[in-house]
């Protein structure tokens, strides 16, 4: 199945692009999706540890099972506000 | 009230959408973009969100805030994109009867906010930048 | 910035007169007329102060504030005459560098002007009116 | 000596006068000061109680000695702020 991956913040400015598609095979978790990310794109890789994953705009767990059509964005840890 | 704009953020829009005729008290709280991090002088801020997911989060805490305190009512906006000194990034606005449950249930609502809702900063300082790692969002 | 006015109060200009460089935080409370007080319906209020010694007193719950949380700033401004529901009667501002101290700082400030600065409210109904005694203020 | 007093508030009400110029004998307290307001002003009598007097922009206790040139200014119980 292929999968859209919404990137933000630093890992969008790694990747240099707003999304990425990435192929999967059906009933793969949040973590192969991660391995499949840092295989594509090696530059990630020292990232992947504090990557949760959203799917249709929900925090989920590593094992999560992935379906196509799930709304999917990988989120590094968020500082939203002011430094306060 | 929920908001994420690139637009200066309105402090009196928001206060007018929360408050209501019960409410006796009105705690707004402003973040601010400060000129030093870390003993590091700042040039700027830059602001990412991940807009949809920002906004459902900012319901969230205001659900949380609401089933915590007795208030009248909770909105919440944030900026994104570049940000100078002084300009504003977040504002709260908690609405009540009464002034504690005001600035209890907004400082509450300014740690959730936080702590989950998917927005990130990247500190410009003269000689570099970084994106600021704060909190890892749980799954619960 | 400390005022008394008869004129509606500007909670920009007092953020703005509070906010300095190194502040990240601002909290801001609104007082506000509100429809029912002790299960009266309220028409509207209206303010009387000493304003010279309103403003004295302001000050020394600044510095009261000053001495007791680590703030940038704080600012109070008090409206006196006619007000209808809906409209503010107080702002309290206080920057900080971070936000703990600017809710605390707020907070406190807000309890002490209703302690110990010489203005006073009188609720008018619609069969009626009185005076509210609030709090007798100490000597020490 | 004469000494002009504020009055403010449901005072001020009452007495429908924003200040009021009473005479009092050198060395007069506080007390004196209000016992003299209702001996001319009956109808405050059974508000002194919680009239607290300030001196100058200070609050003052019952006991302080006035003096010719004070400002002086009975405070009612405060309330300002909204009811909250």
């Amino acid at each position: 199945m292929s999968i859209d991956v919404r990137l933000f913040a630093g890992l969008y400015q790694l990747v240099g692009k707003r999304e990425v598609r990435l192929e999967l095979p059906d009933g793969a978790s949040v973590d192969a999706l991660r391995e499949e990310l840092a295989r594509v794109y090696p530059r990630v890789r020292a990232f992947l540890p504090t990557l949760v994953c959203a799917v249709d705009e929900e925090y989920v767990t590593s094992d999560y099972v992935l379906h196509a059509g799930h709304r999917v964005a990988l989120i590094p840890p968020v500082s939203g506000g002011a430094h306060v | 009230m929920f908001e994420i704009t690139e637009a200066p953020l309105d402090p009196a829009r928001l206060v007018a959408a929360v408050r209501r005729d019960e409410s006796g008290a009105v705690a707004l709280f402003y973040g601010v973009v400060r000129n030093e991090n870390l003993g590091r002088s700042v040039q700027y801020l830059e602001y990412d969100a991940y807009p949809e997911m920002a906004i459902k989060k900012m319901r969230e805490v205001a659900d949380e805030v609401r089933a915590k305190f007795e208030i009248t009512d909770i909105g919440v906006m944030h900026r994104t994109g570049r940000l100078e000194i002084g300009e504003t990034s977040l504002l709260v606005a908690v609405s009540s009867a009464h002034r504690a449950a005001a600035f209890d249930a907004c400082h509450h609502a300014v740690d959730r906010i936080k702590q989950i809702v998917p927005i990130w900063k990247k500190e410009v300082w003269d000689n570099g930048e970084a994106w600021i790692e704060g909190h890892v969002p749980g799954t619960g």
